[in-house]
């Protein structure tokens, strides 16, 4: 079972889709430092293996909620460039009309509940999305993502002890990258943040985030389990944000340095370690991946340049879908 | 037409529609045995079961949060809010995730929920349990706001607000719960953004939302007695609201008086009375006059807590000198 | 240290102000029955070792926020009889002169920062007090205390949180009572209520609530503690509630029965077992102790005439306080 | 004069009056070293210290809580809430508690503390980063709530709410933290319930709160090219409202236009236009005209967000028809 994706084909798509969300968090940022980009937004690159072991554990008819920091969840969970670009460019053709952007962005055919600008504002829509699972006997998993910061907010307290009393299907993935905005997780997180799980009696799991394999193995093994009545589970992922805050967060070493971040980045960036594996165990060879890269490079760049040229939606679309038929 | 009480209407309207929809289910503090403080819910349990009628920890934003998660995919929560005042706990959910998802998302999700709740003063509740908060949701779009003045509109309207595919806060006067109404056997529904002229008259239009209603109607009883015929208009939602039948009136009566329970500044009666200036400007003989709550918190005393909420005495006070011409300042 | 209580004089006010509190909870109990009660009101009888254990280790600096179930906190921090009867009458001489009723009763006076309508409302004023306290170099402390039904309220994981990160002078008090309203504690709390505290680093203890000398010696020792810097703290405190949950919740059946009921009542009860002891110790005689009762009878007996002739607030005083000057 | 920004301001007031008052403390989220996200609290850890300038975790409804108690209990804390759409999470704090407790306690307590918070859209933050809220808190008595239109009443209105014994709200415009504007050396304080007439007029009259002042100048500069004279009037704090200053005005003038950047139904404007034809009504040549964000949640793409706020064309547009006796209705 912990086996099932320990394939060739399997690993691949894992490691395309690491690449995918670095290359479209590239060119965000591009489009962000050329000023083609309306507002700000925050980048993923640096914590792919999290959004990626956990995604490939799920399937369409699995529901996720993302955060602020969104992008990485929403390719994960199987969305389209094109689309995506043209959300973040507010364009009609994007996957809310424009009207969502970065920070709302969802994707209701993959299960992608949306992204959200409250800080923990998600935790109850997941909770209550593995409450409708149960109540309807259908056997799907939510997982809620969130980040180290977000443990401060009394929302997931709540919804802890309600999908422990209830035994809901649902896993609550914390992305501890080790810093909410610009200040360091020590200085805003007293205690132990797995334990504060478990003293709701919710079985918690510290995991190496930059491990798409160990992320993967883990989630397939609590999804299962949760598909079975045997949620809630909480995950630790230990990880990292390579750019700052969002990517108007240049000059930021007076809370963390440069050597702090070159040391991620080169001793252990998720996708670097996961093709290092890939080729060492002859799964692919530099050249098959460097394909792989250029045809996702393009992809993007076809995207991109699509979403430019696309429309916005029509001035008549400003009062339209305040209220549902 | 057989008689009910306002806590069995909003029961009936839950129960038909509970076994109309499987879908639909109930959440929020001590509803299941308990059947809520107020007993509204009781019987339920027994019916539908606790999965769904949902006792829930004391964690307001929590349910709510997961009501609006069980909306986003598939099912129609009604979550129970035990006092009004409540509502400031869960404003994030409601405000900032239940109303703004269908718009954020291009149209793609549905938040169809359902928060009942309540308002009123004078139970001596004192300021954390008396406060009536409709004008905090109402300004916020995507929500639609009902406001129930008997228990004949609790039923069709809780019917409209669970079949309807939006976030709706329905507001039941908490004084109201005992008070008896003809209610018809037959099933019923009251479309939203239809107000209900509750009496016909000439001379001036009182405009009075839930607890409101039932004071305007005997301050009409009094000022029919001093010769003055006044039109008794319930809106009935607040959002969407039926602007055209409340124009028409007072085009008609050019005199208008808008009364709700809530604080009266930057209160519900200062929309209405602004769309009646605007809408029916050089039709009015005189201002519109707002009454709300006091611009207090709700006291204790019950020789202060009677002090705060309009009375049929004063409406028709204040609409008697409105008819005489004189201009004046309701406070 | 931890015996600097366990005099005569100590002793016999814990025991004065343990039956205080029921005297007074009785006498509250027949204005409702009589229909003299304007409201309703939550009953405290059953828990005064509590309060009373809490209460006698600070002092008129130290603070205390209370909740809806806040006689029994408001007479252990030194109220007087009159103005809290005037008070639950709505009256011009209550504490709040009759503004506020049973639900805010504050008394300043004694470091009373008020009963609260709102479960789990005022655990953040209580650790703002000890912001302050830890800001201004003051050495009070202040006691937070709360039902086991609010520790699902998500504020208290924020200030906790808070709390543990600055080592706030602040005493987390919770009262578990085996209820919420009409529900037992176990279907509304999962996991354990005391390692959720742990989890933000808090030291916690599980005390008998009902022996108030045990109350009262943990208490000392953490008073003593957290005035040094070494809070917070956290205390669960297993008690019970006599009566309904509030005075109209007579027929309680379909939630408990009147076999627990009576088993806490007649084996656990705080007062008589108090009672018991300084009898057996030689503190205090029956004849002293009954003398005592009476007194503090005849107290409760005269401030309730005194607070049913007393004056309502005049009208004039309706819009008076809505802003301080 | 000098010119400095409202960001500027905003960080000197709070400077002078941590140096004049010990109590005085600030508390919210990155804060301290990084300032805000805004940069408008820059230098101040490095004068008063991380004890005075406090960092806290993401727990809106915690640290709004803390700072009540602590002001409960003799500081003056200001809390700094990062956008103005958080205040849905501090509902609770902010209105059950700090709003209420002076009232409760019979006088006895004070809770004095200032929230600064902003408003705004048009920043491409969309729909929970850009709401204007401030009707929602001036709907609740206890609070008060100020809203600077330029650095100038920034720094005023600042200073007054610190040393004020109530809680007090302050909405500043986010797209104006970089607008400078002449501000004295010397120490002033703005007194709250006084509002400034930014351009005397005859025709109409243009009142607008925080961003939506600078948009009625620029229309009060198009109509005087039309030949139309318009008085612009500040009110500069919703509550207190100075009525009379507003009042007065429109006698002389007989015609109004309120403008606010919330949404529009059941927002500001609503107060204080039913206000003006409560009590200048017999003076009015035309219904006092209301323009507001849209009811809809703000939606991200630039190519409708704008189309949400109001704008100075619109403004004159709507100023001038009102002038010219056309009866219309502002969307
Ligand atoms: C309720 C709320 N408070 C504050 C913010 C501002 N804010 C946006 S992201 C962020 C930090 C979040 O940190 P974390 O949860 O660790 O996520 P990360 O950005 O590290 O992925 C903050 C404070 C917000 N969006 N929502
Ligand atoms: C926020 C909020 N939710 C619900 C209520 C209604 N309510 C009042 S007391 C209570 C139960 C509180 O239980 P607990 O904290 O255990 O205190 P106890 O009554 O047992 O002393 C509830 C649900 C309330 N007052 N405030
Ligand atoms: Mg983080
Ligand atoms: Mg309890």
């Amino acid at each position: 079972m912990a086996k099932a994706a320990s394939n060739t084909e399997a690993y691949l798509r894992m490691y395309t889709q690491m690449v995918r969300i670095r290359t479209f968090e590239d060119n965000a940022n591009q489009l962000y430092l050329s000023a083609k980009m309306p507002g700000l937004t925050h980048m993923y690159s640096g914590e792919e293996a999290v959004a990626v072991g956990i995604c490939e554990a799920l399937t369409d008819e699995d529901r996720i909620t993302s955060t602020h920091r969104g992008h990485g969840h929403c390719v994960a969970k199987g969305a389209e460039f094109k689309a995506m670009f043209c959300e973040l460019l507010g364009k009609a053709e994007g996957y809310c009309r424009g009207k969502g952007g970065s920070m709302h962005i969802a994707d209701q055919s993959h299960g992608n509940l949306g992204a959200n600008a409250i800080v923990g504002g998600s935790m109850g829509i997941a909770t209550g999305s593995a409450l409708r699972a149960k109540l309807q006997g259908s056997d799907d998993v939510t997982v809620c993502f969130f980040g180290d910061g977000a443990t401060a907010q009394g929302l997931m307290y709540e919804v802890m002890n309600m999908a422990a009393l209830w035994k809901l299907p649902v896993i609550y993935a914390c992305e501890n990258n080790g810093y909410s905005e610009y200040t360091r997780t020590e200085e805003i997180a007293a205690g132990s943040i797995t334990a504060r799980a478990e003293a709701f009696g919710i079985e918690a799991h510290q995991v190496d985030g930059q491990d798409v394999l160990a992320v993967n193995d883990l989630t397939r093994k609590l999804v299962a389990r949760a598909r079975k009545g045997e949620g809630p589970f909480f995950i630790e992922l230990m990880t990292y944000r390579y750019h700052g805050h969002h990517v108007g967060d240049i000059n930021r070493e007076y809370y963390r340095s440069k050597a702090e971040e070159k040391e991620w980045k080169d001793n252990r960036d998720p996708i670097i370690r996961f093709r290092a594996h890939l080729v060492s165990e002859g799964i692919a060879s530099e050249e098959e991946l460097d394909a792989l890269n250029a045809e996702i490079e393009k992809d993007a760049t076809d995207a991109v340049a699509y979403a430019l040229e696309a429309a916005y939606p029509d001035a008549s679309e400003v009062n339209m879908h305040v209220y549902a038929a | 037409m057989r008689e009910i009480t306002l806590s069995q209407a909003v029961n009936e309207a839950i129960a038909e529609e509970m076994r109309r929809d499987p879908t639909v289910f109930l959440i929020g503090e001590d509803v299941a045995e308990a059947g809520t403080p107020f007993k509204v819910l009781s019987g339920l349990v027994e019916e539908f079961g606790t999965d769904r009628v949902i006792d829930t920890p004391i964690s307001e934003p929590g349910f709510m949060g997961m009501a609006v998660g069980a909306a986003m995919t598939g099912a129609r929560p009604i979550v129970d809010l035990m006092f009004g005042d409540f509502i400031f706990l869960i404003m994030d959910q409601l405000c900032n995730q239940a109303a703004k998802t269908h718009y954020m998302s291009g149209g793609k999700l549905t938040v169809p929920l359902v928060l009942r709740t309540n308002l009123g003063a004078t139970r001596r509740s004192a300021a954390q349990h008396s406060q009536s908060l409709q004008a905090l949701v109402a300004h916020i779009p995507g929500l639609k706001v009902a406001m129930p003045s008997s228990a004949y509109e609790a039923k069709g309207l809780m019917k409209t607000a669970i079949r309807d595919n939006n976030p709706v806060v329905i507001f039941e006067d908490k004084l109201m719960y005992q008070d008896k109404a003809p209610v018809p056997e037959e099933e019923y529904l009251i479309p939203f953004g239809q107000a209900h002229v509750k009496r016909e008259g000439r001379d001036i239009t009182l405009i009075g939302t839930s607890s409101m209603v039932q004071v305007a109607e005997k301050a009409a009883e009094m000022l029919a007695l001093e010769g003055i015929s006044a039109e008794v208009i319930d809106p009935r939602t607040i959002v969407p609201l039926d602007e055209k039948t409340l124009i028409e009136s007072v085009k008609k009566t050019s005199r208008a008086l808008v009364i709700d329970e809530g604080h009266r500044s930057y209160g519900v009666t200062a929309e209405i009375a602004s769309r009646l200036n605007e809408k029916a400007f050089y039709h009015l003989d005189a201002p519109v006059l707002r009454m709300g709550a006091m611009d207090v918190p709700v006291p204790f005393s019950p020789a202060l807590e009677d002090l705060t909420v309009p009375t049929p005495e004063q409406v028709a006070a204040n609409a008697g000198r409105l008819c005489a011409g004189e201009l004046i300042h309701a406070a």
